[in-house]
């Protein structure tokens, strides 16, 4: 019983992040209509940003606040810089551009920091277990990434369903030329979606890297299963990206507890199922 | 032209006389150099019917790709190449039909990422099961040809072999491309929600289109397995079929011969670059960049 | 009563669309008669467009039902309808710009017939060279048929966006702004091939230009904020107080 | 197309020539190009394994150089080519390095699956090729040929020699926790017959794909598995994670963590204290004391300025034994018979102790039973005797 409490807190936290990864990307196609295959490397290069700051300055807890202002930089950099220009080129050409950025940013960091795995100590203060039922103890670390992603959870959907920023978003997510008819200033709008869905990234690759090391195209599967989340909860869906994160965390825990061959085809199959359902997505309407 | 452009043919055949006539000047390692571009030519040309012909971009590709070599591998050794040729095709097409389905049910970027993961799925499959025989590959008995192919002539066979499968491919699809259906799927390409509006059946249009290609990627996937004699999960990869996408790219999207350009450049600057440098990722990177910002219409459009 | 005489082609029942939290359409119900011209006017941003997207079948409602010729037609998707004879042109210039005026309305007749057509060249079949010629003959297109789309002027562009949809063989046209961007002399041969037209199909007309409007439509619906401000008669409309108000006047 | 693949033909014709050129540049004082022997060395210098692939080019490169840069009496040049731990270019790199730049002998690779297509051009072509690393089971058993041979290890042998140890230590159930991939499947054989070699036995495996880091999931089952011990395989990153993550979740101290050498081998640092006390077992290990192994290091750590590890070890071995086998045909590599012959009678003065290659090519070696303590993996004594993998399978032709 223990166990199996244990997994499920598993699963919770491990979707948790997944939709820290997704909520971006699912804003970012929505909103600008660009795909972002180097979306993973995003999540990847939060992660080796935590690696340098803690090394450097031997604080984990910076990692976190540098993450996500990194993020906001890189992704308006990225987006003024890139993305911007590559709107309205066709998907052929955006794929493999951004699939040469994850080439670049993977060669980048082979050139800036090396090709080996890194651990990233656990902060000490949250380096003790607390115990489950069943003889089972749970990292304090983990119950905390669970605790600041339910609560990074909590403020987008507070932003994107309370504020007036958050309504335009949620309209342009769902048809992108109502940026245009609510008179908003779309560009900027897309400044502020790409960069904050590359702070989010990188700061899920933060709060990751104690978790699972840091180590080359440690991105790559978290890819696919971001797209797999999007795809699940629907066009520009924020509620959807939460439910559909949880729900592919679950399955990809438990999967690899009882059916460990089958995991990576169990979440596909998953998704097999949401296109016959709904092709739309669990959230997204007609 | 919207349709795929059919120029310089007389520049194919050109070539493909001077590709079969390698084995009378060649060495055999430039005879398999040939042989792995015109495996790679296969593949991309396979998916140009979707990217070039219908404006779909499948990252599910590699995934028909080695599931038509693992073909090879699951019929067990000694079949004969005209068992394996239909079951590859046959496997690919199935494996396309039912992915392309569901695929098919959404749209622009969600199709990527839905073909994407579904790829992966299909990678999963081989990779984490002992289905394909695990996730190391495996060596394979090739099919059996007609008659006995020595090891010293292997090269030789294998190129003649890959230009005669590429040639017919390519003139079955130019065929295609002429027909109604070829002109629809050109249609979808420009301008999908006109089509629809026109009273076209799309979704059925792409997912033939989605089925053949997939078969085709068999077929070039068979190919594959028969030239090397090694498969591997890898085989499936998303990567892959990212490269596919990058030869049809280099080639031109307007041509249908332009993949087959893009396959050739590709393996001559991975051949180059592996000379000057061992970051092939940065190679590649380069590649790409200098693909999607400079060479707009590819290496088939740049003479015209 | 009159409803029995003359039976709708195409029906609307309480038709709304939301985007976001935001109304496009709202419980539009009208409906389209035989050789009856009907009109739908109104400021940007009213809910035109999104309208013909909803008949058309490129935009599923949120709520209400489509009927065309009797037939509930609100599940079906646009490529279906089409065939079931709605033909829609676009408001912004839609055609194959690369393929030629010929080339345009052959794909567009080539979707009456059955089949997906593998083996045998597109050239050879009689059938859909006949409608194509005859989309470009009621369109007077026949000298540019051979002329690329994209080098075609403004005012044939706008003649083949109508061709195209007349290949296909409809029984009900939703036009989107068929006069948008023309110039006073452009227009004239288009509102002559709408009047002809409206006089032998169903039609539905979108469109900005009042006089246009008011020359062609027996029926015409004023549309502001998704919702049906008023429907009547040509003369009903233009004595209406309230259109003045809310649309007429500002235009003026 | 013609004018491409015409250039194709002739810049890649141009590209051999220029590389070749360089090559021979670097190399020593070039006598006749007759004279050169030409060694491939295929393996990872990019990607996730490219550290082992240095240590094992580097540690190759050193030996050479005590031998003066010459091999059976032929100066050697060593060819490198980046196999990017990528099976489906293996192949195209194989071909590569035969075909084009004519390389008489091979070595490589780390991943195993690579290294299949390695072992598939050696047996056909009968090159000679050294494994130096890769443990796949099947290049010295179904697969093996009188032309192929490895200076490392086999899956089954470290594992093995854990499973004796703990079953000396009076273990009787044991799990083993690895990467649902050959090298796990082999290492959990091999564990579950060391296991029962002394009464004891493997009640459970777990695994999870490769190469995720997910551990919590695996973790989380094993207090209610009823084991004494829990062994694992898993290298790199995924050792990291899984030794840190077994410590958090508070499951040392109940059920003490073992595992096949690679579990603590060239990642203790990063492990820290989670790692300190775990028992694993290899061929090689901190503290070995032999004149050989004392020499390799120091020598190792001038040239590379990085301590030695288990990868040099190997790389160092497969240069021993390559040369062995060419000092016996005098340079020839074609002759293959006689290289296997030379090598299968030779005994390897490797530092990791003296060893000899069983019939099946893969050496007979002292599995090493060590104990993680303040950095190193220190031995503490042996697991088991001149082991040798049983290379089950095995037909030399």
């Amino acid at each position: 019983m223990g166990g199996f409490l244990a997994q499920i807190l598993n699963g919770l936290q491990y979707g948790l992040l997944l939709f820290l990864i997704s909520s971006g990307l699912t804003l970012i196609f929505g909103v600008m209509g660009v795909i972002n295959l180097a979306h993973g490397s995003l999540f990847m290069i939060g992660a080796y940003l935590a690696y340098v700051v803690a090394g450097l300055t031997g604080q984990f807890w910076l990692a976190l606040p540098a993450a996500v202002v990194g993020g906001l930089v890189f992704g308006a950099v990225l987006e003024r810089g890139l993305f911007r220009k590559f709107r309205q080129r066709e998907h052929l050409d955006q794929v493999l551009l951004t699939f040469a950025l994850i080439l670049l940013f993977e060669e980048a960091r082979a050139a800036l920091i090396d090709n080996q795995f890194h651990a990233v100590p656990v902060p000490p203060a949250l380096d003790f277990s607390v115990p489950v039922i069943g003889g089972f103890a749970y990292s304090a670390y983990r119950l905390a990434v669970l605790a600041i992603c339910l609560a990074v959870a909590g403020g987008m959907v507070a932003f994107v369903e309370r504020t007036r920023i958050g309504a335009s978003i949620r309209a342009a997510a769902e048809n992108s030329e109502m940026v245009d008819l609510l008179g908003l200033d779309a560009r900027l709008i897309h400044t502020l979606v790409f960069a904050s869905g590359t702070a989010l990234a990188m700061l899920a690759g933060a709060l990751a890297a104690p978790l699972q090391s840091v180590y080359p195209g440690m991105g790559d599967g978290f890819l696919i299963l971001s797209f797999i989340v999007v795809v699940i909860g629907g066009l520009g869906s924020i509620a959807g990206a939460f439910w559909a994160a949880l729900l592919v965390g679950m399955i990809d825990t438990l999967g690899k507890v009882y059916l460990p061959e089958m995991a990576g085809i169990a979440v596909c199959g998953m998704m097999a199922l949401v296109l016959l359902w709904r092709p739309s997505g669990l959230f997204s309407r007609g | 032209m919207t349709r795929l452009s059919t120029k310089g043919h007389r520049w194919l055949g050109l070539g493909a006389a001077l590709l079969a006539s390698m084995p009378l000047w060649a060495a055999p390692y430039y005879m398999q150099l040939a042989s792995s571009a015109l495996i790679a030519a296969m593949f991309a040309l396979s998916l140009q019917l979707l990217t070039g012909g219908a404006g779909l971009v499948s990252l599910a590709h590699a995934g028909f790709f080695g599931l038509g070599a693992y073909t090879v591998y699951l019929l067990g050794g000694g079949s004969s190449v005209f068992v394996s040729v239909p079951a590859a095709m046959l496997l690919s097409g199935v494996a396309a039909t039912a992915i392309g389905r569901l695929a098919l049910r959404t749209r622009g970027f969600y199709f990527l990422m839905t073909t994407l993961a579904f790829g992966q799925m299909l990678f999963f499959l081989f990779h984490d099961t002992s289905l394909g025989g695990g996730a190391d590959g495996v060596f394979i008995a090739r099919p059996g040809l007609i008659w006995a192919v020595t090891k010293s002539a292997r090269p030789t066979v294998f190129l003649l072999l890959n230009l005669a499968t590429l040639s017919l491919m390519y003139f079955s699809l130019w065929k295609l491309m002429g027909t109604m259906f070829g002109q629809a799927l050109a249609g979808i390409r420009v301008n999908e929600d006109r089509m629809r509006a026109m009273g076209h059946d799309v979704q059925g249009l792409k997912l033939a289109a989605f089925i053949v290609s997939g078969a085709l990627a068999g077929l070039a996937g068979h190919m594959a397995a028969l030239t090397d004699a090694f498969v591997s999960p890898e085989l499936l990869g998303w990567h892959r079929s990212a490269e596919a996408l990058l030869m049809i790219l280099l080639g031109g999207l307007g041509a249908l011969h332009g993949p087959i350009l893009g396959a050739f450049a590709l393996t001559l600057a991975r051949e180059l670059g592996q000379s000057i440098t061992e970051r092939q990722r940065l190679v590649e990177g380069v590649v790409i960049l200098a693909a999607v910002l400079l060479l707009r219409r590819g290496l088939a459009g740049w003479r015209q | 009563m009159r409803r029995r005489a003359v039976p709708a082609v195409l029906e609307a029942r309480g038709l709304s669309r939301r985007f976001g939290g935001l109304v496009a359409v709202a419980d539009m119900t009208f409906t389209l008669r035989p050789k009856l011209a009907h009109a739908v006017i109104g400021p940007n941003g009213a809910g035109k467009s999104t309208l013909i997207d909803l008949l058309s079948g490129a935009l599923r409602p949120d709520e209400g039902t489509i009927h065309l010729n009797g037939e509930d037609v609100t599940a079906l998707p646009d490529w279906r309808r089409a065939r079931a004879g709605i033909g829609r042109s676009f408001q912004r210039a839609n055609l194959f710009s690369t393929l030629t005026a010929y080339e345009n309305v052959r794909l567009a007749a080539q979707s009456t017939t059955p089949g997906w057509r593998l083996i045998g060249a597109v050239c050879d079949d009689a059938g859909t060279w006949d409608l194509a010629l005859s989309a470009l003959e009621q369109t007077g297109l026949e000298a540019v048929a051979e002329h690329p789309a994209g080098s075609l002027s403004h005012g044939q562009r706008r003649l083949l966006e109508i061709a195209v949809v007349l290949a296909a063989l409809p029984d009900v046209l939703l036009f989107d702004e068929p006069l948008a961007g023309l110039g006073p002399e452009e227009t004239a041969p288009v509102v002559k091939l709408l009047r002809k037209l409206a006089s032998t199909h169903t039609m539905l007309l979108v469109e900005h230009d009042m006089d246009v409007v008011f020359a062609i439509a027996g029926q015409v619906t004023v549309m502001v904020d998704g919702r049906m401000l008023e429907s009547g008669t040509p003369d009903a409309i233009r004595a209406s107080a309230a259109v003045r108000d809310a649309y007429l006047g500002h235009r003026s | 197309m013609p004018a491409m693949s015409r250039r194709s033909m002739l810049e890649g014709a141009l590209g051999g020539a220029l590389g070749g050129a360089t090559a021979t540049l670097l190399a020593a004082p070039a006598i006749a190009q007759g004279a050169t022997l030409k060694i491939g060395l295929m393996l990872p210098f990019s990607g996730t394994f490219a550290a082992l692939g240095e240590a094992i080019a580097a540690a190759f490169a050193l030996y050479l150089k005590e031998l003066d840069g010459k091999m059976g009496g032929r100066i050697v040049e060593l060819v490198r080519v980046d196999d990017e731990s990528d099976p489906a270019k293996a192949p195209s790199n194989v071909n590569r390095l035969l075909g084009r730049e004519k390389a008489e002998a091979l070595v490589g690779t780390v991943h195993s699956g690579v290294v299949m297509a390695l072992v598939q051009a050696a047996r056909e072509q009968q090159i000679p090729l050294i494994i130096p690393n890769a443990g796949n089971v099947a290049a010295t058993r179904d697969l093996c040929s009188p032309s192929v041979f490895r200076s490392s290890f086999s899956n089954w042998q470290p594992a093995y020699g854990m499973g004796k140890a703990l079953a000396a230590k009076g273990v009787k159930k044991a799990a083993w926790v690895t990467w649902e991939y050959a090298a796990g499947k082999e290492s959990a054989e091999g564990f579950g017959d060391g296991l029962r070699s002394g009464g004891a036995e493997l009640t459970k495996v777990l695994t999870l794909p490769f190469p995720e880091t997910n551990f919590q999931p695996l973790l989380a089952q094993l207090p209610g598995l009823k084991v004494d011990a829990v062994g694992s395989f898993f290298a790199g990153g995924g050792a990291i994670q899984f030794v840190k993550d077994y410590a958090a979740a508070g499951l040392r101290d109940k059920l003490p963590l073992c595992g096949s050498g690679f579990l603590t081998e060239g990642v203790l640092k990063a492990q820290g204290a989670a790692a300190e006390g775990i028992q694993t077992a290899l061929h090689y290990g901190d503290g070995i004391e032999n004149p050989k192994n004392t020499a390799f290091r120091a020598a190792y750590k001038t040239v590379t300025n990085r301590d030695a590890d288990v990868y040099a070890v190997q790389g160092y071995d497969a240069a021993q034994m390559l040369a062995i086998g060419l000092a016996a045909t005098k340079g020839d590599a074609s002759a293959v018979k006689d290289i296997s012959a030379a090598i299968r009678a030779a005994k390897i003065d490797s530092p990791r102790g003296a060893f000899t290659v069983s019939a099946s090519h893969n050496p007979v070696q002292t599995i090493w039973l060590r104990e993680a303590k303040n950095g190193e993996n220190r031995v503490i004594g042996v697991a088991a005797e001149s082991l040798a993998d049983p290379g089950t399978g095995c037909k030399m032709a």
